[in-house]
């Protein structure tokens, strides 16, 4: 594999190879089609041979013979190693805690790593009606980790508040001590079209740690809805390869379906 | 069961589906029941309470068609498609009149119809700690583990009085056979008083009885088995016909307009007698470019006692 | 997972299972593990806490080799062969020591791995009301529904230390597939810390892959798989061979005596190095008459995208 | 279907036909092997076609080409028209109330129709330790009815007090009525080689309905560990016709597995 970085490269490319680079320990991927998917097949033809992709549809160790257009595409399905039904799979896989990484979208991110994916505006009278949890609330919960793929960085998608917690940080759970803790660790890593923020303790808060080539701190922080914590080291994102480029368009992702 | 278990699709409806029935239409992305999800429509049925973990262009037909009152569910999109818009029209602004939702995770949904098919009072769920989806569906309740002294929500059952699927095949006795995503239809058939199933294919029950593990619904569960062919169009069904993901992309436009969505409604299913002639309507060479190529399951051997065995059985 | 997920019995069961763990062996008369509860009586593990629906034969041998101190389970006999002697003997009279025993139904075993399956602090059934097995169980304890503001029996998540299940097959990943009888095996790996499989056959992966749905258990729940021919004797496995019925009546007269018992054990399980050697002590001719005849299953198909097809997917 | 009556019929031949002959309106059974099975068998050939059994191995709809030795037996599932877990089984099938009769065998009947097959003596020291619960205590609360056969008739079996309620009857749920009542009906019918006793009420006692051949009202209450219950109008058990005993011996059972 190519270490030298890609002369040019989109901020997709740019961010689904800092998430592939960030799978290089984990054992199973809960994830959604698009760049999670990118980011999973890459770190698979790169750092990470053994990783596992699971998708909430029930299909775990799909081997898709065409880019799969859903999480529930008939061609993750031909040639799987295994289907179970959703109760089995977000029973016993997901909550029973054999899911390492999920990743997770959401319109709004919080200080803590608690998600909006519901509403925008009161849930009686929303502003925007959004999906929804989908299997969000129970990803959040239950996965070792999470991280979030943001496609906009503003203090709206990173408010002081959100208008909705759908998907709860174990921060936010914790002010309720009365009920079992969820065990997972929460949102660990923020990827935004800025930089990369994340979190390196269960009741700790987002920090910057890695700002994309061109992106000062500064900028970063006026972008956040909330006094963003910043590390004392960070760092500007790595390039991607040229090699990482390559796969990503020659390989993984031919007909452009999640590359824009 | 039995006899009349075989029966038309406009029949299995008009025998099941009445008017304010909390109703189930599973398949997650895979075998959608889109077909009798159109007969309820051409009945003109009203006042259901729909329950899908994903809601789909099912509902946003179904919901324009006026068929529905309330949705129960956990996620309110389409993967492909975006926005359900006229979804989004009932919530965000009561147009043409509004629409209740309840709301769950997709893990809280199985859960609701496991409880239900298990009859049980309510089913523990690890979601939902800190998260404000208990605090506008007071039906998520919590109760104390009385192993650890500390609370955990729990979900009610769902019992709806008609579910609904889609399958691969039955046999007439309402065997039912499905591969590829399962879902949660085993659970939300179990849960429901009647369940109607529609089929690609009637088979002979030997073919049935040639696999007794594929069979994910057995007869005893099943009130009616419908052959439809296609009757998952525009989802797929693994190893018959793949998505119609340009319909799918279609729908975006003529879900945005309300006008359009009627027309729509109009021309393909209010307009048309069947599902036969709904599929008159998609063109039969739409149809078969969704057509995928062979790639067979291997077989497995159940074996049969050994004559030589036979004899020593006692 | 991967690699070195493949490894030999004796390797497997020296690395997973420990003096005084829990330990479950799942299998309802179907896919007994039976050699790797012989395998456990070779290495000579004590102070097991065994975990097993139906303790059956393989219970007795096993307490009787002494590797159990503890019982959990919901029913003491086998169906074929009646009593468990050793069972009887531990628990009617402590001989030669006594046995302690958690007792369940059926049901309550089967949820109580599905809660430690899915991490969940417990399991309300629908059992027990009035019984009085709750009375000698305190693990069975109850919460009030908060719907109907009425009781119900909940029983506690099981998470044993190490599950053991036999397979007809598993690819070398550890995608383990089952057909006929299926039991309680996916909960009780799932409940598990460490999953060994013993297989019939490690098949190419290209095999399980042809049939997804077939997957039991996927690779990422297992640890270990071992290739163990015959490895359910004298259970059977639906398609290979037949269960050895003469062996459970005869074990009736040996289990009776303590004196046979420890003989039989050390002719066949203490004397022998592996399953091989204990499959000769049986003979050939006596495993031959279990063979079955083939009764294949039909093949599904689970299609694959058409050429034609792929081209508009964008 | 001859009507005419057996000349010569043993004790199980007349247990399993009156057994039989009570399946004529039931849709689903849970049953053992033995007579249980047998009578299913029996009924599917002659009052009730459409007669399904269910087996706790989780299989329904089984098609044996062979006498099964076991629930489990592998040629109960060879041609079965389904095979499920035990988790849907005990959960989805029996829970859920979709089992009509359950068959149930036992040490001890008590006059409510309350089963003990954990133990004789006492729990902590018992004389005879019997299998236990199995799913006894399952299908008592949940299937629509259930049926006992006995294969004695004395006071030991049918006792005063049981020694142990493994499986409780209607009766002694409802001294619990703080909880959730279990749906099922509980013990319908109990058949013994004296006679058939019936519960027609859900917390009712059993009553003396029917007398074998030969057999006295008298003798079965004396063979009673209770003041037996005895219906105005007891019958003697129908005898069985000559086709029956004939489908039992030539096309049932041919090899004399449960006949004895």
């Amino acid at each position: 594999m190519s270490t030298t970085s890609a002369k040019e490269f989109t901020e997709t490319e740019l961010i689904v190879c800092a998430a592939a680079k960030m799978l290089a320990r984990s054992r199973t991927v809960f994830a959604g089609v698009g760049l999670p998917t990118l980011a999973v097949d890459l770190a698979h033809r790169t750092v990470n041979p053994d990783i596992q992709l699971i998708y909430e549809s029930g299909v775990a160790g799909a081997h898709p013979e065409s880019m799969a257009e859903g999480i529930a595409d008939s061609v993750v399905v031909s040639g799987a190693e295994a289907v179970v039904n959703m109760h089995a799979l977000f029973g016993y896989v997901l909550q029973g805690g054999n899911v390492d990484v999920g990743f997770l979208g959401a319109a709004q991110v919080d200080r803590y790593g608690s998600l909006n994916t519901t509403v925008i505006g009161d849930w009686d009278s929303p502003k925007v009606r959004l999906p929804g949890s989908g299997g969000a609330a129970d990803i959040m919960a239950n996965a070792g980790e999470v991280f979030v793929i943001l496609r906009r960085h503003d203090p709206a998608a990173l408010p002081a508040e959100l208008d909705f917690t759908t998907s709860a940080s174990p921060v936010r759970a914790a002010e309720h001590p009365d009920f079992i803790q969820p065990p997972g660790f929460g949102v660990s890593t923020v990827i935004t079209p800025l930089g990369i923020l994340r979190r390196r303790e269960r009741l700790g808060e987002l920090e910057l740690t890695e700002v994309h080539p061109g992106v000062t701190v500064e900028q970063v922080q006026e972008a956040t809805g909330w006094d963003l914590a910043v590390a004392e080291d960070v760092q500007q994102t790595q390039a991607p390869t040229a090699e990482a480029v390559r796969l990503l368009r020659d390989e993984i992702d031919t007909v452009r379906l999640y590359l824009r | 069961m039995d006899s009349d278990t075989v029966v038309s699709l406009p029949e299995a409806i008009e025998r099941y589906v009445e008017d304010g029935a909390t109703v189930a239409l599973e398949g997650f992305s895979h075998l959608i029941p889109f077909a009798a999800g159109h007969e309820i429509i051409r009945q003109g049925i009203s006042g259901l309470t729909f329950c899908r973990l994903t809601p789909d262009l099912l509902s946003d037909m179904m919901i324009a068609a006026d068929c529905v009152d309330r949705l129960v569910c956990s996620f309110f999109a389409s993967g492909s498609a975006g926005s359900l818009y006229e979804v989004r029209r009932r919530i965000e602004s009561a147009d043409p009149r509004p629409l209740e939702v309840e709301e769950y995770s997709h893990h809280a949904m199985t859960l609701r119809y496991h409880a239900g098919a298990a009859r049980l009072p309510f089913a523990p769920i690890g979601s939902f700690v800190g998260s404000d989806i208990p605090g506008i569906n007071p039906d998520i309740r919590s109760v104390v583990d009385p192993y650890s002294g500390k609370k955990t929500y729990v979900v009610p059952p769902l019992n709806p009085d008609v579910t609904i699927i889609h399958a691969q095949r039955a046999d007439r006795h309402g065997n039912v056979q499905i591969w590829g995503i399962t879902g949660t239809q085993q659970e939300a058939a179990y849960a429901a008083k009647h369940v109607i199933v529609t089929v690609e294919e009637i088979v002979d029950e030997e073919i049935v009885r040639s696999d007794p593990n594929r069979t994910l619904i057995p007869a005893h569960a099943v009130d009616a088995v419908c052959e439809v062919p296609t009757g998952a169009h525009p989802s797929y069904v693994q190893g018959s016909y793949d998505r119609d993901n340009a319909f799918y992309r279609e729908w975006t436009p003529i879900s945005k307009d309300p006008a359009r969505l009627q027309e729509w409604l109009d021309t393909h299913i209010r307009g048309t007698r069947d599902h036969a002639e709904y599929l008159q309507t998609i063109g039969a060479d739409r149809l078969l470019s969704l057509r995928v190529d062979p790639r067979p399951s291997g077989t497995v051997d159940y074996g049969r006692r050994a004559s030589l065995n036979e004899g020593t059985v006692k």
